[in-house]
């Protein structure tokens, strides 16, 4: 590994970093607004944008659709839903937003060539209210050929792990990152940024441990870097405390939405009964959220909690019973029963082979065929995904013509620090965006960023003794290695140095632990959280031994870096907000339980990179209807 | 999973700068030993199963083994994947095959407009709309609420 | 690695199988009685008598020393105290018998160099009633020096790693086992045969995940060999049901013995409040066991799980506020109490030095010093090792002259098979014996064994067919291994097989899961366990796949069948005994309550070598007094 | 720990046949690479870090460093064993160092006479007295329930 690393400086108006779901948005709709600007937009993606980010393997649903033009929904009934399943804490303004423009974003997938499913009178097939299915292996692949196509290859760097943002004063000016492939330091300068890197995996110990711990449900390359890069520039983050934990099909997290909407199935206990059902009357000390349908995400996964803690687990997902309710509608016609049947098991496989492989092969390994035996669910570890139901991002400014004047500061979806705009998971508090919000909402950013460019059209100066700094900081990883690698007869093994997969480990241990993991049944209090104070702030000093072995491995010291800092604002933030909100998602043992007058609110954070200082402190919740 | 490489089935892409695995994998594990000329998972423990590289693989060299800590061995799940649809053959353990086959494309590869074929909108860059908006939307507004 | 292994055949009288505490304590006994009577004793181990199995790193004290000789104890008070802990369920006569036995070890091993603390009286310092402080980093070079001078270096074979026994119809006649370092293979043909390879660690997945694996409490190099021989000997087992979960210093299982005992320290919840104290009430639902002094091991620890279960964690070991106790009694003289502070403050360090180094480490690594500052307590994952706190192993013999009927077959300490004897973490129903006890027992049982050849003098057929396919079976992974790696290009990842560390991974984890491990609150029920038998299932299958590039790996290959082996005992007796008795180590949730009526008795539980088939049943339990 | 093995000061234990770590450990763990005539600890996560390999090293040529997954860095816990007590030195991960001195044992090495030096027993293999016994129980009989 020679310690020579080539400067290479890429000067643009738009650098949106990220290749997934929302940058694919952003680039689609920059590149319309940029061409009559007579404007540069410039993409970069650590991986390659035709595999890259959470829909990589496909999905076989897009959960945002309203169908809006064709008389379904409105759009205020969907903020309806999100405020709720959020248990009040959400923007009105910024989910409005999304969801007015999200079945334009559906339509042009449909044009671009994703399979949609269709039912006989030609109209999307529904999974639940608000989700269609589709044919998705190819989703991603199909979503970054428009993207690519707008942008012109010219325009993408892949494979170039985005590090830290480049400031000048209160504005952003760029970002810097390394090709992981090369031996290249990348400097992009830009006028304006988006922050696309998506959601934030391996933050909290998995549950699998040995080789399947990378099949975590959102993937294991999530690593934080929106969440990082946001705070890193200064900008405001919150619902930093709003972890998402889904419940999945066990061991290979499937998802659970077909079952539970499409196939109509019911989930019980081993020991028989229905949680859901049975529990009912606990949703009461949760009103006026619990009383709500559908009752809110966390509290569908609190009341199977309840259950597996009085020792009726495991849970187990009735597909065997689900299926035969769909096909009796058959039953007298032999052929037709047949045929459902096939149609069933088809559908079934699908929905796991399109987007949890895995999951199919675990059927295949423990001789199951859905329609004859049950399969478990389970709660898997945390995660923090603002596109799906948690809500953890930066604070950004709603659109002009619907946000109050305490959410809008000039330009839709920029954050608290001039010029960086976030969408998708990078972006807080507009949960339920999924897919197709997430590419949405990265084209309203998008535009909202060439206009910012239009009107802030001076180029920002970038500090050039700063680049070299973190030029030094990114590759200092790979000097520690070779500096001390033959101190020992194991380079694995070295008390100079940490290599990054035990690094991540070990936050992953102090979060499970302390911050209410799986192993601490989601479950934590004050002492704990100071107890992961503690431990954070000798990882942080730590972590200025990462160790990296080549550059594979130096993106692996990043990323987890990268992880330590959400890992920080969450625990910041679940310690702030004295009181228990989300019971399924976490449990705050010495605040069990929830406090509207005085938490109803956002709990918002901010790390200012002038003087390393934390401050988090409330925001209001403003509805906008009823 | 994770992936495997069939030693005998790979050709390390022919030498190409990168190799179709290596391109493909969001993970960045997929990597070409250019003395073998065979490539390799240099991390099976954060191997996501997704497969994208195995149905990149030009040799079908690729294939997946569950992971070893909690899958049973015995089954496979192995993707051909063609230009509009894919095939999935499915073995279980006990030996019983399954094969599946989804559409995955309605278009030509590469052909995808970046405004579909929506009438673009009025171009305001101040306006709630976007480029394909109203357009895209079947609507004749973007909707607002009346502050 | 050559595919060709030389055949070693060694004929001795008595083969006495391990090298731990037990096995040298048999060596010492049986090499005086066969000198006598011109017998031959071989000693196999599979690491290096110096510093193999659970002393090898040391101890602070010796647990088990009455001074009955001194008017201290009476040994019925010991058998009290033992049967009280266990709930009940003890032998009365075996414990009796170690019990009148382990002074004149420890007496021995006084002279033979240890050094054990004492008063100025000249009496030996008590950590508790039965504990006495040692200096103990050197016990086993110790005791293994005593071994080897009784038998010479030529009757012991190390590392050479024995898998299965060799039997004569109801007769044992000898071991199999394989060398690590060299390509042979050995045959030992023996008249008796003593099963003494410790505990099992490693069944349940540990707290640690990466590298920290290593550090259990028990060592990882525990791994069931003594149950799985004893088991596939068609030996009956008892209370394979009764698991232990010490309590441990958190992360690195400093033991908390010389803390709650010596230095009479507090353990409290961090919300603040002593759970001993506090929850007082519910010990009398575990009446009468509840109700004596000391509180039986598995409801103290049941009692801080309730703290931690209600959210009340993490607990606290107050070291800081014990030390500044017993120091207080020199507050008014400065040098005296400077004397005093170091003086405690070393012996607080010794008591991890000698025993579990990595708590010291922790200590220094997180600038905690025990006299500042506390540390925190956790329960740790479970163990399989009757000799300390939990009761599983093979259901021996008791002693002519005081065993009842029932529990007396001929020969002390002999297995229900013919010339296969048990100590120390091998047998079972005889708690708290110890390192010393462990010694001890293995006297006795040796000496028995030579009475039992002496008796039984003609020496069993070996089958050598019968060795031929276990030489196959030995071997087998690494021929899987040599025929399959080539087919991928990274030998980790092969359909064709699986490595010993994934298949360790694989049984941790269903046990964790299903089996009431730490990620299930220690918490089953009978569909987990039913689910528990059917993963098993597929692992025996798998067993058959697993595959060693080297002679080390081929011992894991080895050492995890051994595990599973004791798992499938372990899920089959929890399965049978529909009661929770030893809330703390287990809680069966679907019955959640102590029934002394039905269950106040033995789970014993039998594997047929003929037919392949499990049984389990109930034995009496029976009492020798009051 | 895990244990380390320092590449300048490990010889190897000049080519012999085991090495003194091979030696001791009850892991099986340490392992000479000939080629280099170094040893190294072949599986680190299966590590009980019970020192016994660093306490035999002739050269100090080992020494431990804190499971990398749980115990923060720069502390260090070391012996130095002699042959009738054991020095230990701590390093705090503050830097401020602590020593400890304990006696390991208080015979000579290799002299422990199996019997002690307690009289024998009668003798007699179906009685229930151990060979020392009753001597090394300080007892004129060993003790037995009346039946
Ligand atoms: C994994 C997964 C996800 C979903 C589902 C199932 C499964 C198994 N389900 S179901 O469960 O509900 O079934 C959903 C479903 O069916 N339908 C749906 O619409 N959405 C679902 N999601 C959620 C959506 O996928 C999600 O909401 C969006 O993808 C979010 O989009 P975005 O915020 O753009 O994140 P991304 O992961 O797509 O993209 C991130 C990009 O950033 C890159 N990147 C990351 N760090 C970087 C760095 N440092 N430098 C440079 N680039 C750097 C990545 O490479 C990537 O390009
Ligand atoms: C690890 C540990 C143990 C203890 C404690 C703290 C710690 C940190 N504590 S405190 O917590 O309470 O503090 C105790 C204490 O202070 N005082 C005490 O008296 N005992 C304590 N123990 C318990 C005793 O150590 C234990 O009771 C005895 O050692 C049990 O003796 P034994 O049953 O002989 O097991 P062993 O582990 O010593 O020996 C096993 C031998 O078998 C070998 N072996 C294993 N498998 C084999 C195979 N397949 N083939 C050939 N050989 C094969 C091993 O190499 C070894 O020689
Ligand atoms: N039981 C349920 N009730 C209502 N909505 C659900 C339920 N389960 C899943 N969903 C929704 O279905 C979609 C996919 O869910 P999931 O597979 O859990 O990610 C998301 O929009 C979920 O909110
Ligand atoms: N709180 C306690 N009360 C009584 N005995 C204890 C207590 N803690 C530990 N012991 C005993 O002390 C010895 C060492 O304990 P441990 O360190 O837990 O293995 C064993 O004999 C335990 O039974
Ligand atoms: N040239 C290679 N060919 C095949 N597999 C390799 C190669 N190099 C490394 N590996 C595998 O990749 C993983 C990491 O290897 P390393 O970090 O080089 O020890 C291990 O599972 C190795 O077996
Ligand atoms: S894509 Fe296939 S053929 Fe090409 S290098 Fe990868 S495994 Fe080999
Ligand atoms: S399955 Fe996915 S994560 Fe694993 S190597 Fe292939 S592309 Fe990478
Ligand atoms: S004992 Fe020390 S010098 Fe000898 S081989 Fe081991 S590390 Fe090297
Ligand atoms: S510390 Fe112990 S287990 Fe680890 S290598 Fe040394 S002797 Fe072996
Ligand atoms: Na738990």
């Amino acid at each position: 590994m020679p310690m020579n690393f080539e400067t290479v400086e890429v000067t643009t108006d738009l650098l949106i970093v990220g290749g997934g779901m929302a940058a694919c948005g952003a680039a689609v709709e920059a590149s319309y607004w940029a061409k009559k600007q007579g404007l540069k937009v410039t993409l970069v993606d650590k991986a390659s944008m035709d595999r890259s980010g959470a829909v990589a393997m496909g999905l076989s649903a897009i959960n945002q659709y309203l169908g809006v033009g064709k008389g379904k929904n409105t759009v205020e009934q969907y903020v309806e839903y999100v405020k709720n399943d959020l248990m009040g804490i959400a923007r009105d303004d910024l989910v409005y937003n999304i969801a007015r423009h999200v079945d334009g974003t559906v339509h042009l997938f449909e044009k671009w060539g994703l399979p949609i499913w269709k039912n006989d009178a030609g109209d999307y097939v529904n999974e639940g209210r608000w989700q269609i299915m589709i044919n998705g292996e190819s989703y991603k692949v199909i979503v970054a050929e428009a993207a690519k196509n707008a942008l012109g290859m010219d325009n993408i760097y892949e494979r170039v792990f985005v590090i830290e943002p480049l400031l000048d004063g209160d504005r952003v000016a760029g970002a810097v990152g390394f090709s992981v492939r090369e031996n290249k330091f990348y400097v992009f300068k830009a006028k304006a940024v988006m922050a696309a890197m998506g959601g934030a995996v391996g933050v909290f110990k998995p549950r699998s441990t040995g080789e399947g711990l990378g099949r975590s449900w959102y993937p294991p390359f999530s690593t934080g870097s929106s969440a990082y890069f946001t705070i890193r520039a200064g900008a405001e983050m919150t619902c930093q405390e709003v972890r998402f934990i889904p419940v999945r099909f066990k061991d290979a997290y499937g998802p659970v939405g077909a079952w539970f909407l499409l196939f109509k199935s019911r989930a019980i206990s081993a020991i028989g009964g229905e949680y859901m059902v049975e529990r009912r009357d606990e949703l009461q000390n949760w009103a006026p959220y619990g009383l709500v349908k559908p009752i809110p995400a966390n509290l569908r996964n609190y009341l199977g909690m309840l259950d597996v803690s009085e020792g009726k687990g495991p849970l187990l997902m009735m597909t065997n019973e689900a299926i035969a309710k769909l096909a009796d509608a058959y039953k007298d016609d032999p052929k037709a029963f047949k045929k459902k049947m096939k149609e069933l098991e088809s559908e079934a496989w699908e929905d796991f082979l399109d987007m949890t492989i895995s999951q199919a092969l675990l059927w295949a390994a423990t001789n199951t065929q859905p329609e004859e035996k049950s399969s478990e669910i389970a709660a898997a570890e945390p995660y923090f995904i603002g596109s799906h139901s948690g809500a953890s991002g930066a604070w950004v400014s709603g659109p002009e013509d619907i946000a109050p004047p305490e959410y809008f500061w000039g330009y839709a979806n920029m954050t608290t620090v001039k010029g960086l705009f976030a969408a998708g998971d990078a972006s807080g508090a507009s949960s339920h965006k999924f897919s197709s919000g997430s590419h949405a909402e990265g084209r309203i950013a998008a535009k909202a960023a060439i206009k910012f460019i239009v009107e802030n059209s001076s180029q920002p100066n970038v500090d050039m003794a700063k680049v070299e700094e973190l030029k030094a900081a990114t590759y200092k990883p790979l000097e520690l290695f070779e500096a001390n690698k033959d101190f020992t007869t194991d380079p694995e093994v070295n008390p100079a140095y940490i290599k990054p997969k035990m690094f991540m480990f070990r936050l992953q241990k102090l979060m499970d632990e302390y911050v209410g993991g799986v192993s601490a049944n989601f479950s934590t209090n004050k002492p704990s959280l100071e107890k992961a104070m503690e431990l954070l702030a000798f990882m942080q000093e730590d972590a200025e031994k990462l160790a990296a072995a080549d550059l594979h491995e130096l993106m692996r010291c990043w990323e987890n870096i990268h992880r330590m800092w959400i890992a920080e604002s969450h625990v910041r933030t679940v310690m702030f907000r004295e009181e228990t909100r989300w019971p399924g998602y976490y449990f705050r043992a010495d605040a069990p339980k929830m406090d509207e007058e005085n938490w109803l609110c956002f709990v918002n954070c901010k790390w200012d990179p002038a003087t390393g200082q934390w401050d988090v402190f409330k925001k209001p919740v403003i509805r906008l209807f009823e | 999973m994770p992936t495997f490489v069939m030693t005998e089935k790979c050709d390390g892409c022919k030498g190409k700068d990168k190799t179709a695995c290596m391109h493909a994998c969001p993970n960045d594990l997929m990597v070409l030993d250019k003395e073998k000329m065979k490539a390799y998972n240099r991390d099976p423990w954060h191997c996501w199963e997704c497969l994208c590289c195995a149905k990149a693989c030009p040799q079908q060299a690729m294939d997946l083994r569950g992971y070893a800590d909690f899958v049973p061995m015995g089954a496979s799940v192995t993707p051909l994947r063609g230009s509009d649809n894919i095939m999935w053959t499915i073995k279980f353990r006990d030996g019983m095959v399954k094969r599946f086959k989804f559409p995955i494309r309605t278009t030509e590869e590469g052909t995808a407009v970046p405004g579909g074929d929506f009438a673009e909108g009025a171009g305001d860059l101040n306006s709630a709309a976007l480029f394909t908006e109203p357009a895209s939307l079947l609507m004749d507004e973007v909707p607002t609420i009346k502050k």
